[in-house]
């Protein structure tokens, strides 16, 4: 009761706790609500801080490559290929053709699982009945099946080494991934027909949690978060890294910058990611898998730093290696697109409903694996 | 149907007593507005009473009781909102507390 | 219920009377307690087969033939889980509240005519009655909230009485129109009134507006998605039934779907005609039809709500608010209009024809009004 | 908010209509409903697909193809292996692993170990119901419980295996130790001439199946009808590098060494295994510590002690160090 | 019928008395619950359908609710601040005036000729309809007194309990 006295609705203190059914994982808001609106928002993380950093130092380079698989546990791949560019870029590796091609789909496929994913956690968000979910699922059932074909594992494939990656495509499993992909285009319809024309969706994701364009670039946000609030930058298109050079694919950007732009954003990178794979699928040259020069064990890499980032589905995924020249990385860094794109979560929340936030927080996208390393 | 009227105007008296007793002994003011409450409702069954037993020819006892179940309604709603400014002002609804005629 | 004291009467006069009374009364009950709790564990059934086969998986399909067991499979779990009651809550009403959930929603179906001849109590104000009971489970919402002394229940119990109040108005406005045009408050007149070929009420312009009200207020009376916003998992947690477990849970969810079948059962009622439909009035198995008809329509109620659950999304609470009050109340009082210019009408082509202009009308009239926040058509532009 | 009621929920509807009406009718394809009734029907796990690491062995256990070079044990990224090699009563590396457990309650199942062994001993598993009442003993898989059958290794993984086998060097080992009873050494038996007669006879074996310990003694032979004794004359002494055979043990191996160059001296004190756990094999190791290239003489893991004081010991003589 | 009565009326006392002498308020609240509907089951007693319909719908569904919401909003729910007793300064003399009342009242109920007066003719059926036309009818007076009533009682229990909302 303020001094007034007049009736001042007591602000609410709610945490929208670590275990809570919406939040991608473990990861707290402390919440001060007055009535249904956000006055204060907290984002408290570190629940799934597992030292992987730390960790990198006292293992060899490759040892930390299945580590990283557990970084954004839904992107594997692009992990993988994050931490084998940084590493390329500080020894100078080589990496053949094939190798680059088979890193291109298999990065476009996680983008699509990721794309796919995400859309489908943000309307079970909104309520939808996990329908999407499941039919987004059933989509990324078969990406898995490819992955672990090639990989051996679904999710965590460790699969890409310094110089190219462990297991070559054979014919069975090119065929396998031409055909996920022929399917996808008929799954993106159906789900814009169940979803992108919703009234009900289109009242709760227009302009609830806009991101201004320049607070998206002070704040250094990367991905489709940003992309939704009109920053035209793609790594694929800015580094020019791997072979995505040889693909014309186009690189959507929304204006508004609200949960439902990010929404659109990412069915558009999927169709996108389509596009690319097509191309990638048809002119996959043959020739070594693996640079022969990568050695497997006792590697060393020159003393000196390097930093090799991607353009992985949440964002710029960013490597930062420091090495004495010995087999051990001296230091090791991760920049993890959620993480940053957490920071602005309360500015895009003030003002909101307590049932915006959640919405707000399932389109930045966030996975706990990497935010808290 | 061979309930006297007797017992039923003994049992409305009786619980516009208990009304009575908790609107004068209970300090809160809600309280308080609840047993007005109970005082309203037990003058209503008195209404249908007399409607059935003496002239349930005419249903002027019903429409009577009718009416009545309204003003009742209408009264605990403004009842209701001044507790509330008065809780307010006063920061409890302690009957005792409210003795300053304050404008 | 008098019929069937008649009915002990003849079979066995030597029945001492208090008996035959006890039994007259307890009997119905039993019936209409023991056809609408299968119905609500078929429900339940087929709410998790409907919604699997939906989402591209089985559903239940362990216990028993078809997972046919699943409800006595959930049952049995949810007795034999622990009941926890947070120290802070307020014992009795914390106990109260499940309770007083489930009685209305089982009131209620004593004014369902279930078939010809079926009905538990045919009150002459059956359907005010019925409306007057849903009311009262407002209260429970609001016990459960404020006993389990957690935030999130508050807040879910807060939006559930704000959705249920702000929803009975325009539902009890939907109603009066049935009501204006059968002449009566009993439901069995009502649906007598239905009779005739394109007799249903739904038939009627008011008669499908009415409808379409009635249907979606009693979604939001039942918290059913779209406005299922009381217990959204998403945003708090379980709502007001977050902190109960074991037993009072599934009293919880048993009032829920029950409501669901009540509301069902009186949309059919007052809209669909009933028990009516070819064949009711056969002298021998006259009765048994017209109780398939009413289980059919029945039926077709409930999956309608099962398909609105497993495709919308949920509507946020003013949206909620804001869609009762500023497009279903005023649609309803100008159905009221509709109906009475269709009654008051020469004959029934020019009545037929003149509410269903009003009624378009009013409706393009109001979404116009209310289209306050338009969804623009967003383009996209691509970087080379 | 207002049109709630437009063309975008019917959409919806249909839809999710289509999907439960035609989930009836193509039902059983996996690509409509995707879920397998796991106990009664298993999915068909691909070849590549890799749960937890076993040790192959060829033919009976004891011929298991792991010569507990401790590679996979320092490079495994969580450290969830662990290996002791087996020694026979005087402490000769029998080259074969005494105790290796695996903890899979510990293994991420990455394959590095797969990847990284130099004698393929270790592959992927493709078996995932492992799991146990006990948190702590039933995960821990010792040795017996992990050697599994080439063949079992063909059948999960035909491809690989095939490809493995083509490519694999058969590497010699000392066969398992007859029942432990005290072993009489070359030196109390064999006059001078005939221990010399022994190595080379036993090298003249070389390659061609297990060696036997004890070792055949060589004995005059009596040619057939006249009394006359000829000795059995071995082959000449091979100039290559006699020693590298991982069965001899380190002292007879520098006996056979002794008046050769550093670098073979070197040479003669590694484990024998060319298993590149140094970075390089055997030879190149030797020459890079004799070139001074690398001054690290401990990377012979395989050697243990024995080979590490042995090499500091020659590069101490030879002034190096 | 008397068990039936008699029972009713028990229950409707003790949730009279009850709803009296409870200090949790909320508790208080259940109890004139339970009380508003034994007057319904009365009303359906004397065949005055339509007024227990009604006495449910407007008392248990509103009246309850915002006595419910009044609670909420005064935040002190135990109705006793400190556990001191939730009786009034003179709470005996408010019993004691009550007490002598009923059992006057009592007293002059079975002195008078009315006691032992039987109904007599059932009411015929379609109360509802009559109520109906009564209410357009002879009392629309009335009816419209009461609409202004009620629109008056609902604006001015929103001014007053918002008075200041806006000032802030």
């Amino acid at each position: 009761m303020s001094a007034t006295g007049i009736i001042q609705t007591q602000t609410l203190e709610v945490s929208l706790g670590p275990q809570h059914p919406s939040t991608h994982g473990v990861f707290r808001m402390d919440v001060v609500l007055d009535g249904e609106y956000v006055v204060k928002l907290k984002p408290v993380m570190g629940y799934l801080h597992r030292n992987h950093e730390q960790l990198a130092e006292k293992m060899t380079w490759l040892g930390s490559m299945p580590y990283t698989d557990r970084l954004d546990y839904f992107c594997s791949m692009t992990n993988n290929w994050a931490y084998a560019l940084a590493v390329e870029k500080m020894t100078g590796l080589k990496v053949p053709e094939r190798a680059e091609y088979i890193r291109v789909i298999m990065a476009e496929l996680t983008r699509l699982l990721n794309h796919s994913c995400a859309i489908g956690f943000l309307l079970s968000d909104c309520g939808a009945w996990f329908t999407p979910v499941l039919y987004a699922l059933r989509e990324r059932e078969w990406i898995l099946d490819f992955f672990e074909t090639v990989s051996g594992a679904r999710m965590m494939c460790n699969y890409m080494r310094f110089g190219g990656v462990r297991v070559d495509l054979d014919d069975a499993s090119l065929a396998m991934a031409r055909n996920i992909v022929a399917r996808w285009p008929a799954f993106l319809d159906e789900f814009e027909k169940l979803m992108t024309e919703n009234e009900v969706l289109l009242a709760r994701t227009q302009r609830v949690g806009i991101l201004s364009r320049n607070l998206a670039i002070n704040a250094s946000v990367s991905g489709p978060v940003a992309r939704a609030s009109g920053v035209e930058y793609d790594i694929r298109k800015v580094d020019k890294y791997g072979v995505y050079d040889r693909f014309d694919f186009g690189v959507p950007v929304g204006e508004a910058g609200d949960t439902f732009d990010r929404y659109m954003i990412r069915i558009l990178e999927m169709r996108e990611a389509v596009k690319i794979l097509e191309q990638a699928l048809r002119d996959i040259p043959a020739g070594p898998f693996i640079a022969p020069e990568a050695k497997l064990r006792n590697f060393k890499v020159p003393a000196g730093d390097g930093y090799g980032r991607i353009e992985a589905p949440k964002g710029e995924l960013g490597f930062y290696l420091v090495s004495e020249g010995g087999a051990k990385p001296y230091r090791y860094h991760v920049r993890p697109p959620s993480f940053i794109n957490l920071t602005i979560l309360e500015d895009m929340c003030l003002g909101q409903k307590v049932a915006d936030t959640v919405i707000i927080l399932g389109s930045v996208d966030i996975v706990l694996g990497e935010v808290d390393r | 149907m061979s309930v006297p009227l007797g017992y039923y105007l003994m049992l409305g008296g009786v619980l516009f007593c208990i009304g009575l007793c908790g609107a004068l002994t209970r300090k809160n003011a809600i309280a308080v507005l609840m047993s007005i409450e109970i005082m309203f409702n037990a003058a209503i069954l008195n209404f249908v009473v007399f409607w059935y037993y003496l002239h349930n020819g005419a249903l002027t006892g019903q429409m009577f009781a009718l009416f009545a179940i309204a003003v009742a309604a209408a009264e605990s709603a403004v009842g209701l909102a001044l507790v509330i400014s008065v809780y307010r002002h006063y920061r409890s609804v302690d009957v005792d507390e409210m003795k300053a005629l304050k404008g | 219920m008098d019929a069937i004291y008649q009915l002990i009467h003849d079979y066995c006069p030597t029945m001492p009377d208090w008996l035959a009374l006890a039994l007259a009364i307890l009997l119905p009950i039993a019936i209409v307690m023991g056809v609408f709790l299968t119905v609500f564990a078929l429900l339940t059934w087929v709410e998790r087969k409907a919604l699997g086969r939906i989402q591209n998986r089985r559903g239940p399909n362990r216990v028993g033939p078809v997972g046919l067991f699943q409800p006595i499979a959930d049952g049995l779990k949810l007795l034999t889980k622990e009941d926890i009651v947070p120290n802070a809550a307020d014992k009795v009403v914390h106990f109260l509240a499940p309770v007083l959930v489930v009685v209305p929603a089982f009131m209620v179906l004593a004014v369902v005519p279930v078939a010809k001849g079926f009905i538990a109590v045919d009150l002459n104000i059956g359907v005010l009655f019925a409306l007057a009971v849903s009311t009262a489970s407002v209260l429970a919402l609001f016990m459960a909230g404020w006993a389990s002394h957690n935030k999130f229940s508050l807040l879910g119990a807060m939006r559930g009485v704000a959705q249920v109040v702000s929803y009975e108005v325009p539902m009890v406005l939907a109603a009066v129109v049935v009501l204006m045009a059968s002449g009566s408050l009993s439901s069995v007149s009502i649906v007598e009134a239905q009779r005739g070929l394109t007799g249903w009420f739904v038939c009627k312009p008011w008669g499908l507006v009415g409808f379409v009200i009635f249907q979606l207020c009693a979604m939001a009376e039942v918290a059913r998605t779209p406005f299922d916003l009381p217990e959204a998992e998403s945003e708090i947690v379980a709502g007001y039934h977050t902190e109960y477990s074991g037993f009072k849970f599934a009293l919880f969810q048993m009032g829920e779907y029950v409501a669901a079948i009540t509301m069902g059962g009186i949309t059919v009622t007052m809209f669909l005609g009933g028990y009516l439909g070819p064949g009711c009035d056969l002298p021998k198995f006259g009765w048994l039809i017209s109780a398939c008809w009413f289980f059919a329509k029945l039926g077709i109620i409930v999956v309608i709500n099962i398909w609105a659950r497993g495709t919308w999304p949920r509507v946020r609470v003013d949206q909620l608010l804001g869609f009762a009050w500023k497009l279903l109340l005023p649609l309803s009082l100008v159905n009221i209009v509709a109906m009475a210019v269709w009654h008051f009408a020469p004959n029934k082509l020019v009545g037929w024809v003149e509410s269903a202009v009003l009624l378009a009308v009013a409706i393009v009239a109001l979404v116009k009004i209310n289209a306050g926040q338009t969804f623009e058509k967003r383009s996209y532009r691509f970087t080379s | 908010m207002s049109n709630l009621l437009g063309k975008g929920m019917i959409d919806g509807l249909v839809v999710t209509a289509k999907n439960f009406v035609t989930s009836y009718f193509d039902g059983n394809r996996k690509d409509r409903l995707f879920t397998y009734q796991y106990p009664e029907e298993r999915m068909k796990l691909p070849e590549n697909s890799r749960t937890f690491p076993f040790l192959v062995y060829d033919g009976t256990p004891d011929q298991m193809r792991c010569t507990a070079c401790k590679v996979c044990e320092t490079e495994c990224p969580p450290q969830c292996i662990y290996i002791v090699m087996e020694r026979d009563a005087n402490g000769k590396p029998l080259l074969r692993p005494r105790v290796f457990d695996i903890d899979i309650s510990v293994c991420m199942q990455c394959g590095i170990c797969a990847e990284v062994c130099p004698t393929n001993a270790i592959k992927m598993d493709c078996d995932f119901e492992r799991s146990a009442h006990g948190r702590f003993e039933t995960l821990l898989s010792h040795l017996p419980e992990l050697l599994k059958s080439n063949d079992y290794y063909h059948q999960i993984k035909s491809a690989e295996a095939t490809r493995v086998d083509a490519t694999r060097k058969p590497v010699k080992k000392a066969a398992a130790p007859a029942p432990v009873k005290p072993m009489p050494t070359p030196a109390d038996i064999l006059t001078e001439d005939e221990r010399s007669a022994w190595q080379r006879g036993c090298q003249s074996e070389i390659g061609t199946g297990p060696i036997v310990w004890p070792p055949p003694v060589v004995v005059k032979k009596k040619v057939a009808g006249t009394n006359t004794e000829q000795n059995v004359s071995a082959a000449p002494l091979p100039t290559g590098t006699p020693w590298h055979d991982s069965g001899i043990d380190i002292a007879a191996r520098m006996e056979l060494a002794k008046d050769r160059s550093l670098a073979d001296k070197l040479m003669a004190a590694m484990a024998q295994l060319d298993c590149q756990a140094c970075g390089y094999d055997c030879r190149g190791y030797a020459d890079a510590l004799a070139s001074g290239t690398n001054s690290d003489f401990t990377l012979c893991t395989p050697g243990e002690e024995e080979t590490k004081n042995m090499l500091e010991k020659l590069l101490k003589e030879a002034g190096k160090l | 019928m008397n068990i039936v009565f008699l029972t009713l009326s028990a229950i409707m006392v003790l949730g009279a008395v009850l709803a009296v002498t409870l200090r949790n308020l909320v508790h208080c609240l259940l109890a004139l619950v339970v009380f508003f509907l034994g007057i319904a089951g009365h009303f359906f007693l004397l065949k005055a359908d339509f007024l227990g319909a009604a006495q449910i719908l407007i008392y248990i569904g509103a009246v309850a609710v915002l006595i419910l919401f009044a609670i909420m909003l005064t935040r002190n729910i135990s109705g006793t601040e400190g556990g001191r007793s939730s009786l009034g300064g003179a709470w005996w003399l408010g019993v004691g005036l009550a007490s002598s009342l009923a059992g006057m009242m009592c007293v002059f109920v079975r002195r008078s000729e009315l006691v032992t007066k039987l109904p007599y003719g059932a009411t015929e059926e379609g109360v509802v309809k009559e109520i109906g036309k009564l209410l357009v009818t002879d009392w629309v007076v009335p009816l419209e007194i009461m609409a202004v009533l009620l629109t008056a009682a609902l604006i001015g229990a929103v001014v007053i309990a918002l008075e200041e909302e806006k000032k802030r």
